[in-house]
């Protein structure tokens, strides 16, 4: 556990690092980005976290069994929206033209419209999570066995 | 427009890092270092992955905004990402199996185990 | 019915994905709604292959565009190239689709009780699940780079997989050779993919194959191709991984990686003959292919003979074994651009070689299994300390000699159906390679006759006289693979008319493949 | 010493063979582009996605990403898989 200097920084940081790394999700599919890199950003924050306090605390509010859980729901969401579309074929977009995403935004340059992008918006909200869960689940493990920490 | 490159630098970039990896892999015994071999030669394929889709002058395929002229190719990007995090995912299992060698062993040079040497 | 032909490929992919995703979630419920879903996911999986075997065998390929607005619209319109990815089946994925089902149900029923006491099953069994969908996926896809991506799928898998005993030391050690080596194969694979990539902008398999110039540049990633699965595959300069990681892992695991290693040898002859089909310098890889194929036969089993370890000398004769299917494979491709060679012994050596695939995938599993229901009761590998067995473990013994004598090449079993159709038409291609498969034969009889003297016969040893037979689920496991041994034994014209025939068309034949996917431009 | 003259050996000849591969390209920044092009053209009628990567990554190429996402799986199943079964080792020891 570090200094109280960092751990109080690391409490108000973590609020906009969470806030970007969804920026980044939900916004996947207008600029630059998307699940994995804004699930990435977020599980950035979840490592300052697991700096400034220790393992030991981060378990108490991270657990294990959650981020399991999450990480299968945000696979099943996944796969879920591929298999939806197999009334036409697998994997197909079928949200393209429906009031949900659906709008097709104009050809070329324009200032985009988040209600775009058919599944490609719920596909990067479940890979967010999965990310999320998953990554924040493999750092946490690997902190908790080299502290000779339980792991469920 | 870009001045048209004779030799090209960026691919022999990423051949030279893939070569370095392969000195390491080669060479080095310590499994950390081993393990960065890799990552090194990962990123010498991402490299030359993303390099191959780059067009002179072009701008990142994305239509928000975007200002006139062309878009570099968009398909490359997308295999690096992939590749990208399968890679992550396996830096993060051989890191766990080293972890778990340390703890059995106590040592993280190849030569001393029966089994890695070679 | 009609709906779940068309969507099989993908289903078959799919569904255990789904179900090991599930997994995690019914895991909490308890063990036994867990295996149950598990062996019905994988029944359902092997009706589903069966279906679209019968529907290859009547109607040829199988296109299945995903994401496209109908599964068989390979080219959109306005576009001279596939855009999406295609997952193509032909007879040869299909063959090995078939393969691969049956023993991962097998190894699936053996795990039931085999790990029945260790802890971490529910992850166990969603791994087994993820590999199955990987190895379904690098079989069925008809796009490189998605091959790439099953590759890993299955190697990263396999790597945990093997490391399951994490209490050994060498356990895993051997998961990270295994994935070290893994890594490495899958980036030069990636890097050769790139290559093409640059070149013709594209990657899917039917489309490159079409415009492929044999340039320089695609020599180069011809090489990188082959390189890096020859190491997955475990062929001899590069063999030296494969015990190693074989030996350490649960017998029904290491069943399944031979599986793996199969694929990764699949992945080598599409790249061979359809990729590179129509322009390939075919005399030239082929004869590479059957000096590798020689080399791993001879060396393998030399190595066999000296281990002492049950699990380890069985990895040696899976090498050995892989050697034959090389050099069957590798004669008829050395003659694919010599029409009289190939209709009088090319094809011959085809069928020889993608019938021992079959014949290994259904022997070499099973006495992997009987090494490890061994394991089961007696909790060591080492062959010096068993004895005896045989007294008690009847029907272990039984499913052994089954296995040993199919691996030997004994006249009524399958293996010397295969056996020797390479080597007659081996013999006609040059009888210097037929003499050394013989030989090479004769040496893995006398082996495995070792090994089971010194682990079945002879006098009950003290500390196995209450040792009891391996439970239910492990005998079934072991049971589907006899059986399908024996029917193959029985029928190896049956076989090798509607399986094995089909599968090497499917080599020979690549504008088939190639109309698969370009068939729809005007 | 024999074992250090083969790997260097072995680098080279790679070294070597990569160098010669990579000068063979088209020119950087010249690419073909067939394929690209096309999905440049119409990703947006198609996915209705302003990101083409996002709209190569999530929908002409979703399979890949799906294979992705299990790699990741895989992979956390795995570590988690790992660092599970060595807890009761040393509880048994």
């Amino acid at each position: 556990m570090l200094s109280k200097i960092v751990r109080t920084a690391a409490n108000q940081l973590i609020v906009f690092i969470v806030i970007f790394g969804l920026y980044v999700i939900a916004h996947g599919h207008l600029t630059p980005g998307g699940g994995f890199q804004g699930g990435a950003v977020i599980v950035s924050g979840v490592v300052m976290l697991l700096v400034a306090f220790s393992s030991k605390e981060l378990k108490k509010s991270l657990r294990e069994r959650t981020l399991s859980i999450m990480e299968s729901s945000g696979a099943l969401i996944l796969i879920g929206l591929c298999l939806a579309g197999i009334g036409t074929v697998f994997a197909y977009n079928f949200l393209v033209g429906t009031p949900i995403f659906g709008h097709i935004p104009p050809a070329g340059s324009n200032p985009g419209d988040i209600w775009t992008g058919g599944v490609v918006p719920l596909m990067n909200l479940a890979v967010g999570l999965k990310v999320i869960a998953g990554l924040s689940a493999v750092v946490l493990a690997m902190a908790l066995f080299s502290s000779g920490e339980e792991i469920e | 427009m870009m001045e048209y490159i004779p030799l090209n630098f960026p691919f022999l970039a990423a051949a030279l890092l893939v070569g370095i990896s392969f000195y390491i892999l080669i060479f080095k015994r310590n499994l950390i270092k081993l393990i960065m071999g890799i990552a090194i030669l990962a990123s010498g394929v991402n490299l030359f992955l993303v390099a191959l889709g780059y067009r002179a002058g072009g701008n990142a395929p994305i239509y928000t905004d975007v200002p006139e002229g062309p878009m570099v190719l968009p398909v490359p990007q997308a295999l690096t990402l992939t590749s990208i995090v399968i890679n992550v995912a396996v830096l993060a299992l051989m890191l766990t199996m080293v972890i778990l060698i340390y703890r059995h062993t106590g040592d993280i040079d190849s030569k001393k185990s029966r089994i890695l040497k070679g | 019915m009609d709906k779940l032909l068309t969507h099989s490929p993908i289903l078959i992919i799919a569904i255990p994905l789904l179900v090991a995703f599930l997994t995690p979630l019914i895991g909490r419920a308890g063990g036994k709604a867990r295996n149950t879903l598990v062996i019905a996911s994988l029944a359902f999986v092997e009706f589903l292959v069966i279906i679209l075997a019968r529907d290859i065998h009547l109607n040829g390929i199988h296109i299945y565009t995903l994401g496209a607005i109908a599964p068989d619209l390979a080219l959109p319109g306005g576009a001279m190239m596939p855009i999406r990815i295609i997952l193509e089946v032909d007879g040869m994925s299909i063959f090995m689709g078939i393969i691969w089902a049956t023993v991962a149900l097998a190894a699936a029923t053996f795990s039931l009780s085999h790990m029945a006491r260790e802890t971490g099953q529910t992850r166990f069994y969603t791994l087994l699940l993820l590999m199955v969908a990987g190895c379904f996926g690098m079989i069925f896809t008809g796009d490189l780079f998605n091959l790439f991506v099953f590759l890993e799928i299955a190697s990263i898998s396999g790597a945990a997989l093997i490391a399951f005993r994490t209490r050994f030391a060498d356990a895993v050690e051997g998961g990270f050779k295994y994935i070290v080596i893994s890594a490495v194969a899958g980036l030069m694979f990636l890097f050769g993919v790139g290559l093409l990539y640059a070149q013709y902008n594209s990657l899917n398999i039917g489309f490159l194959a079409s415009v492929m110039q044999y340039s320089m540049l695609d020599k180069i990633a011809l090489t990188l191709f082959l390189m890096s699965l020859t190491i997955k595959t475990g062929m001899v300069p590069l063999h030296m991984w494969y015990p190693d990681s074989y030996t350490v892992a649960p017998a029904n695991v290491t069943a399944m990686l031979v599986i793996t290693s199969h694929a990764c040898m699949y992945a080598v002859f599409r790249i061979c003959f359809t990729l590179y089909g129509g322009v390939l310098d075919a005399s030239v890889v082929g004869w590479i292919i059957v000096i590798i194929g020689l080399l791993t036969m001879f060396v393998g089993v030399t190595m066999a003979v000296f281990q002492t370890d049950v699990m380890r000398f069985m990895s040696y004769h899976a090498i050995s074994q892989m050697g034959y299917m090389w050099m069957g494979v590798g004669v008829g491709l050395a003659v694919l651009g010599n029409p009289g060679a190939l209709a009088a012994y090319g094809r011959d050596a085809i069928n020889g070689g993608i019938f021992h695939i079959l014949n290994h995938a259904m022997y070499k599993p099973l006495l992997f299994m009987t090494a490890g229901a061994l394991f089961h009761r007696t909790a060591t590998r080492d062959l010096n300390k068993m004895g005896g067995l045989g007294h008690n473990m009847k029907f272990t013994l039984i499913l052994y000699i089954i296995g040993a004598l199919s691996i030997a090449g004994i006249p009524p079993l399958n293996g010397f159906a295969s056996k020797f159709l390479i080597y007659e038409s081996v013999y006609q291609f040059n009888p210097v390679l037929a003499v050394v498969a013989m030989l090479v034969s004769i040496i893995t009889l006398a082996s495995f006759t070792k090994a089971f003297q010194s682990a079945f016969t002879g006098p009950q040893l003290p500390e196995y006289k209450n040792v009891k037979e391996v439970p239910k689920p492990m005998l079934i496991g072991m049971g589907i693979l006899a059986a399908a041994i024996i029917f193959t034994s029985i029928f190896p014209g049956l076989v090798v008319e509607h399986i094995v025939n089909p599968a090497t068309d499917a080599l020979i034949n690549q504008s088939a493949y190639v109309n698969g996917i370009m068939g729809g431009t005007p | 010493m024999k074992r250090q003259v083969t790997g260097l050996i072995v680098l080279l000849v790679v070294v070597a063979f990569l160098v010669l591969g990579v000068m063979l390209i088209h020119p950087f920044g010249y690419p073909p582009s067939d394929m690209d092009d096309y999905i440049i053209e119409n990703a947006q009628e198609q996915t209705g996605s302003n990101n083409v990567v996002t709209s190569v990554v999530f929908d002409y190429r979703l399979v890949d990403t799906l294979g992705e996402a299990t790699i990741l799986f895989t992979a956390v199943t795995g570590v988690l898989l790992l660092l599970r079964a060595s807890k009761r080792r040393e509880e048994s020891s």
